[in-house]
């Protein structure tokens, strides 16, 4: 019985030791919340990226990159789109698919409006203060989900609010928050 | 006679047989003696006899079936006038929710238990149930677990999220009282007790039938006890999951429904419905099973199509798995699921409707005798036609989008509940009343009973078709007299009709418990067998022994009774009768079983389900008190777990004695 | 003393035979006369009434529900009057104990196989017409329907063929073009809300964080009266919403008129001041499209810091909708009201587009609105409550106006045209 | 509160009751197993919701590691093997009970205990270190699914191994050997129920990629 718990207490004590550094120090300075969203592999982030998401009914907008072309895939309508209308306030999931034979992230702009102190209507730790989120570098055949919450209107912004992949230019899915 | 005679409630007690040897109960913990008592309180708190357990399930479920009563009866009156004054808003939804939680959880389901328990060891031939303390431990859970969910009428305001409490609206922002989690945690208690009853009957049912009794010589309300338990079985679990995903959502800040963090709350109706459907069944069922008794009693033939009616009960018990989005045809799920779900509900109207058609025919050519048992058996039939074609309307998915959420399916299921399952157990009430106490409900006031009842229903839930069909939607606390409409189908005249349809339904059940009262205080005896019955739980005394049979009757022929009672003459093919009920008990006690030791009553059930209310308690307010409920549990499983189930032979027979126990069961 | 043949039930005395068919006549009648309502129900009763369809969806679903309602009422009458007369041939009229037969096998089959078939012909037009239902590849108009405690919001994405170059928000009222095939992608920004008309098209969940969509197409102009129905809380039931349903001429012009530029009122006048109550109020929450502030920068509402939906309804032309308040209280008198209401298909494109004047406006509801809302609508709305939504409301607060706040207010929102 | 002499009364009584031969039934099998194996089969359900509520969220990351970045295969294949080989040395517990060989069965069920406690200690660490690498109970869909599914398992381990120590000490004072025969099966039926949740749980888990 001694035996028993002790191995199980042992357990207990070893939580400190062993611990990987890298994700010691990314949970540390917090790069899950605030993410490098450039075109480059991140030390942190991008490590390991998840391929597949089991949980894909109806987002508000599938967005493929598919030989150069960003689109945005929107149930209701039949082919697909470059701008999406997103309602104010409200928590909204899009699944990025990479068609694409480089690795590949989708980057949303939260937009300038949001970043000068107002925070996203959701105090959920999961929303980033920084002016951007972005999806991990995923391969080719990949999606992810990334949800994320527009407090501000499109007009409130300098610049229109963007869905945009890192690398291949000139391709920007418009994302209108009335 | 067995040496030791435990007195069976209610009757006077036979003088001991002198010089009975000293009881030396065995000891747990070396400290606390074993209960011995066999009557006064004590006997009924730590009793593990099926049929005073039986009786409690029936008493409490009584009980909650007032409370629910008067929840309607307020809602009711809130909605019998536009711009309604009685209840303000959030009183409403409170009133609703706990209005289904407390007929669905706390009065159908405890009701059947307790029919199940009292009436299933007996129509097998059986002593016992196969685990007699669990049986009690079931017992104490659901008390606790009705407790737990009503005690937040006190503490802040009952739940107020609809009884299936659909996510993110049963989250922790959206109803911020702690209601929810009452509700949550309440009804994890009584999911053990269903899970732990099913175990325990199904168990009885297949291995402890009485020699000779094969699955088809089975008593069909013993068949529907079992198609509910397998069903309970598997149901109960889901929901486990689903409460206790919301309870990590409400009080440890989890994110299963959080939709910022990308979490979908059609996952809460999934699972919910999962369990929910076969919870319907699990409710309509036993009622089944016991008009499938009183029927032929009452038409003096056998059940029409015995094997028909038994692979119906089971085929909708089995079909009853793959129809539950049927309750979401509106909550945007993609066509091709919405059909299958649509078809598959469909399906299941068959063997309902086989049911149906082998009831009307049970009768057809009988010899009809109507007393009120029978009147409410005919009343279940014919309401619970209705309901289910008025479900049928809405298994076609496209007409269920315009009708789900309103009255209309309110009127269903309440044609199907109240018309359905209740009917049963009244049916229940008047057939087994005389069985359980030894006297029968007055018929005169049962009549009326019956009429008021029927009477009421119709006139509380037939109008609520048209509000349905006319747009009302569900749950609307107040409904104002600009929207209401004019012409013959106005929202406001029908509302009316509803609410005072409700009263007169009130002053029908009012009638049933004067019933009781007049019945309880009336000294006329009821004789062995009032209604010329057909199964085996009539060949015993009324009420039964303690130990149900002196001798296991040996089983030759479904409905057992009648044919020890008539015989049939060959040349003109009518029913000679033979023996006499009293006959048949006085063959039975001839060849009475030596020592017949009864499993032993024990505190340890009645522990453990009072430290399932702390648990709940801790985890809403402190988790100090959550542990020290923990730590009560873990006293009470290990006392149980030391303890025989039946005490050791020193507490029947003299030491010197080496007598077998026929009978004794372990658990 | 038990009995065997005699039919006597031992207590309650002989059951007279009249009693006994009265018994069974009268729920013979009360079965009949539910049966013969539920078909006969053609007169115009409540607004949301489903039986009386007003749009291609709505009658698809309508032609497919009435024969299943009269194959349902006449099977119930079969199985009644059977029973019936069960109970009355077959009394216990002193017979000798019947034949112990346990049941026909070839009877039951039939009696099985006949209702099976039924239901698989009502089967296979339920699969056809679920079909029709969900298409998305045939509609003309796509609106963006979000709903949130207690009111619905509409946005119109930018459609050139429409005239919509700016997206157009408005609340409580969607403004459809009769005659066309229009989409709603439904979503919802709290918790779960239906959006539904019945005189149009069967109700569809709007799920926060996921899209559904929805046919409406309206036969007529004319105004189609809806409610939520997916249990939502508190004010549940005050979550209501209509389509109206205007000619393609008339939507065009209600477009052109939403879209219009944003005039302040004039100098001195009770609506200016009423503007600077509603620059230092209002504007927290409710967004109006090109209102600036004295200092001429834009004014940007922010709903997202003051109610926890993160949205209040967008009042740029409130007066062009006859509704407010989750479509709870009408802005027009009831005289004014039933006269639109009522309207028949030919004039009512105009009567609508005349919107909100000073006679016909309902003053009374307003004003007791803007006294103190939460008192006339139950919402979340006291600030001593609000721990669970870190101090946000839902619903609309007192903001505690005087009276002469309010006579400002009630004039500037009557030039929101 | 155990005196002496009790505990040597209380073992009297233990033997006593064991003399019963099981109550015959219908089915032939004891109401006991009979009742073990309802209790399995409703667990499965139980499991089976835990275990679809993880793969649907296990895509579903808004904050904190996804799940390969978390998740360290080697060692928690070790603890899984070691719980394999509890559930080899259960069955060799049982079959020394049927053979009433007591000191046998109490070494087997002993070790049975000490290698679930092994496997419940690599959990309890396992848990605490993804807790310090970021990964919380209400971090993302994925912490809360995966705490919840993993923790209901090693819960129910846990449970587990308090009954094998319990019985174990019951053995211990019984005096007629192989009176406990029947609970050991009994347990050995609930441990490899456990054993085999575990390995749909370790496969559909760490082993199939995100």
């Amino acid at each position: 019985m001694a035996g028993a718990v002790g191995i199980v207490a042992g357990g207990i004590a070893g939580q400190g030791a062993g611990l990987r550094s890298d994700l010691a120090e990314a949970a540390a300075e917090g790069h899950f919340l605030h993410r490098e969203c450039g075109e480059e592999k991140s030390k942190y982030f991008d490590k390991k990226a998840m391929k597949t998401i089991s949980l894909r009914t109806n987002p508000v907008a599938i967005v493929e990159l598919r030989d150069g072309v960003l689109s945005a895939i929107m149930t209701g309508f039949n082919e697909p789109q470059k701008i999406v209308s997103v309602p104010r306030g409200n928590p909204v999931t899009f699944i990025f698919r990479n068609f694409d034979d480089a690795e590949r992230r989708m980057v949303a702009s939260l937009g300038t409006a949001m970043a000068a102190g107002g925070e996203a209507s959701t105090e959920k730790e999961g929303h980033s203060d920084s002016n951007e989120t972005c999806t991990q570098l995923i391969p080719r055949g990949a999606e992810q989900a990334l949800t994320v919450t527009y407090a501000k209107p499109s007009i409130a912004q300098e610049d229109p609010l963007t869905l945009t992949v890192p690398g291949v230019s000139g391709q920007a899915i418009e994302v209108v928050v009335p | 006679m067995a040496i030791i005679e435990r007195p069976a409630p209610g009757t006077t007690v036979p003088a001991l047989t002198p010089a009975a040897p000293a009881i030396t109960p065995s000891r747990t913990y070396g400290a606390l003696r074993r209960p011995v008592a066999t009557t006064g309180w004590k006997s009924w708190l730590f009793t593990v006899d099926h049929k005073k357990l039986g009786l409690m399930y029936g008493a409490t479920a009584l009980f909650f079936f007032i409370v629910g009563g008067l929840e309607a009866v307020l809602i009711r009156l809130q909605l019998a006038a536009p711009d309604g004054k009685v209840l303000n808003a959030d009183l409403y939804n409170q009133m609703f929710t706990m209005h289904a939680t407390t007929m669905v959880f706390l009065f159908v389901m405890p009701m059947a238990a307790g029919f199940a328990n009292y009436f299933v060891p007996l129509q097998i031939g059986a002593r016992d149930v196969a685990f007699p303390r669990i049986n009690a431990f079931g017992f104490w859970c659901l008390l606790a677990g009705g407790i737990v969910v009503n005690l937040a009428w006190f503490l802040g305001g009952a739940a107020d999220g609809g009884w299936f409490m659909y996510a993110p609206n049963s989250g922790p922002v959206f109803s911020p009282s702690k209601g929810v989690d009452f509700w949550t945690l309440g009804l994890q208690i009584a999911g053990i007790a269903s899970l732990t009853g099913a175990i325990n009957l199904i168990v009885t049912v297949l291995n402890m039938r009485a020699p000779g009794m094969t699955l088809m010589k089975m008593p069909v309300f013993t068949w529907m006890i079992t198609v509910v338990q397998f069903l309970l079985l598997f149901a109960v679990p889901v929901i486990t999951v689903a409460l206790f995903l919301l309870t990590f959502q409400r009080s440890f800040g989890a994110q299963f429904f959080d939709v910022a963090a990308g979490a979908d709350p059609l996952l809460w109706q999934h699972l919910f419905w999962i369990f929910g459907h076969p919870e319907v069944y699990i409710l309509i069922l036993p009622s089944f099973g016991i008009i499938s008794e009183v029927l032929p009693v009452f038409s003096r033939k056998p059940l029409f199509g015995y094997p028909f009616v038994v692979f119906s009960g089971a085929a909708i018990g089995f079909v009853g798995w793959g129809v539950w989005a049927h309750h979401m045809f509106a909550s945007g799920l993609g066509p091709v699921s919405v059909a299958v779900f649509s078809l598959a509900t469909m399906a299941i109207a068959v063997p309902t409707g086989v049911k149906i058609i082998n009831w009307t025919l049970t009768m057809w050519g009988g010899k009809l005798v109507f007393t009120t048992a029978m009147k409410f058996a005919i009343g279940l039939v014919v309401l619970f036609t209705i309901g289910g074609l008025s479900g049928v309307t809405h298994s076609v998915a496209p007409s269920d989008t315009q009708q789900t959420d309103t009255y209309y399916i309110v009127a269903h299921f309440h044609y199907v509940l109240f018309g359905g399952a209740i009917f049963g157990i009244f049916s229940g009430f008047y057939y087994w009343w005389p069985k359980m106490f030894g006297k029968m409900l007055n018929e005169r006031l049962g009549s009326w009973n019956f009429w008021l009842m029927v009477i009421g229903m119709n006139m509380t839930f037939g109008p609520m078709h048209i509000l349905g069909l006319q747009g009302q939607p569900r749950r609307m606390y107040v409904w104002t007299e600009a929207r209401a409409g004019e012409g013959f189908f106005n929202l406001g005249f029908w509302n009316l009709i509803a609410s005072i349809g409700s009263l007169i339904l009130t002053v029908g059940i009012g009638l049933f418990l004067i019933n009781i009262v007049v019945t309880a205080r009336s000294k006329v005896r009821a004789p062995l067998d009032p209604w010329n019955a057909r199964s085996l739980e009539w060949m015993t005394s009324n009420p039964p022994k303690e130990h149900n049979f002196d001798s296991i009757p040996h089983v030759h022929h479904l409905d057992e009774f009648f044919h020890r009672k008539y015989e049939e003459d060959p040349t003109t093919h009518t029913m000679r009768e033979v023996a006499s009920a009293e006959d048949v008990l006085a063959e039975l006690e001839r060849n009475a079983d030596k020592h017949i030791h009864m499993p032993s009553p024990s505190y340890w059930p009645l522990v453990l389900a009072c430290g399932m209310p702390f648990v709940a308690l801790g985890i809403i307010y402190s988790i100090p008190v959550a542990i020290a409920g923990g730590l009560i549990m873990l006293y009470a499983l290990y006392g149980w777990a030391l303890e025989p189930a039946t005490a050791p032979e020193s507490d029947f027979d003299a030491p010197s004695s080496n007598g077998h126990a026929v009978g004794a069961s372990h658990g | 003393m038990n009995h065997r043949d005699s039919n006597e039930t031992p207590a309650g005395g002989r059951l007279s035979v009249a009693r006994v068919k009265a018994h069974r006549f009268g729920q013979r009648a009360l079965v009949a006369t539910g049966a013969i309502a539920l078909l006969g129900s053609c007169a115009t009763n409540a607004p949301q009434d489903t039986w009386q369809p007003k749009g291609p969806n709505a009658k698809m679903i309508d032609d497919l529900q009435q024969p299943v309602f009269a194959v349902a009422g006449i099977i119930g009458i079969i199985v009644s009057v059977a029973i019936a007369y069960v109970i009355w041939r077959y009394k216990d009229r002193g017979q000798p104990i019947p034949e112990q037969t346990h049941g026909k096998p070839a009877l039951e089959i039939t009696l099985t196989v006949i209702p099976a078939l039924i239901l698989a012909v009502v089967g296979v037009f339920t699969f056809r017409v679920i079909f029709d239902l969900a298409r998305t590849d045939d509609t003309q108009l796509v609106i963006n329907v979000t709903g949130q405690q207690w009111w619905w919001e509409y946005d119109y994405p930018v459609q050139n063929e429409w005239g919509i170059t700016q997206p157009i928000i408005s609340s409580g009222q969607l403004v459809m073009p009769a005659g066309t095939k229009v989409l709603l992608r439904e979503t919802s920004r709290d918790v779960i809300h239906s959006y539904w008309i019945p005189a149009l098209n069967g109700k569809r969940d709007a799920v926060p964080g996921r899209i559904h969509t929805l046919r409406l197409e309206a036969d007529e102009p004319g105004i189609y009266a809806g409610q939520c129905t997916e249990f939502c809380g508190l004010s549940h039931a005050n979550m209501r919403m209509e389509a109206v349903a205007l000619s393609k001429e008339d939507f065009a012009s209600w477009i052109a008129n939403q879209q219009a530029a944003y005039q302040t009122p004039a100098e001195g006048t009770l609506a200016k001041e009423g503007e600077a109550v509603f620059l230092n109020q209002c504007v927290r929450c409710h967004q109006v499209d090109g209102l600036k502030r004295p200092d001429g920068t834009l004014a940007i509402a922010a709903p997202d810091e003051n109610v926890w939906s993160g949205a209040a309804p967008n009042l740029t032309k409130l007066m062009t909708r006859n509704t407010f308040a989750g479509a709870m209280f009408d802005l027009l008198r009831d005289a004014c009201r039933d006269d639109v209401w009522k309207a028949d298909s030919a004039e009512f494109g105009a009567k609508y587009l005349a919107g909100v004047d000073e006679a016909c406006l309902n003053v009374n509801d307003l004003r007791a609105w803007l006294r103190n809302a939460p008192e006339v609508k139950p919402m979340y709305a006291n600030p001593a409550l609000l721990t669970e939504t870190n101090g946000k409301y839902r619903g609309m607060p007192n903001l505690g106006l005087s009276e002469s706040d309010i006579d400002k207010l009630v004039a500037y929102l009557l030039t929101l045209k | 509160m155990l005196r002496p002499a009790t505990v040597m009364r209380l073992g009297h009584h233990m033997a006593d009751t064991a003399t019963h031969e099981a109550h015959v039934t219908s089915t032939g099998l004891s109401n006991v197993k009979l009742g073990m194996w309802l209790f399995l089969g409703s667990e499965c359900l139980l499991f089976g919701g835990l275990i679809s509520t993880y793969m649907l969220y296990r895509g579903r990351v808004s904050n904190g590691p996804t799940p390969e970045q978390i998740y360290d295969i080697p060692f928690t294949s070790v603890s899984s093997f070691v719980l394999l080989m509890s559930s080899l040395t259960m069955v060799l517990a049982v079959a020394a009970a049927h053979k009433k060989d007591d000191r046998g069965t109490n070494l087997w069920l002993t070790v049975t205990a000490l290698l679930g406690a092994t496997f419940v200690g690599g959990q309890v660490y396992e848990f605490t270190a993804f807790y310090n690498e970021g990964l919380g109970f209400t971090t993302s869909l994925f912490g809360s699914s995966f705490y919840t599914l993993t923790g209901f398992h090693g819960v129910h381990v846990t449970v587990g191994i308090i009954m094998l120590i319990a019985l174990v000490a019951i053995n211990k004072r019984s005096r007629v050997p192989g009176s406990k025969s029947e609970t050991v099966e009994m347990i050995g039926l609930y441990w490899h129920f456990v054993d085999i949740v575990w390995i749909i749980i370790f496969t559909l888990v760490y082993l199939i990629p995100v």
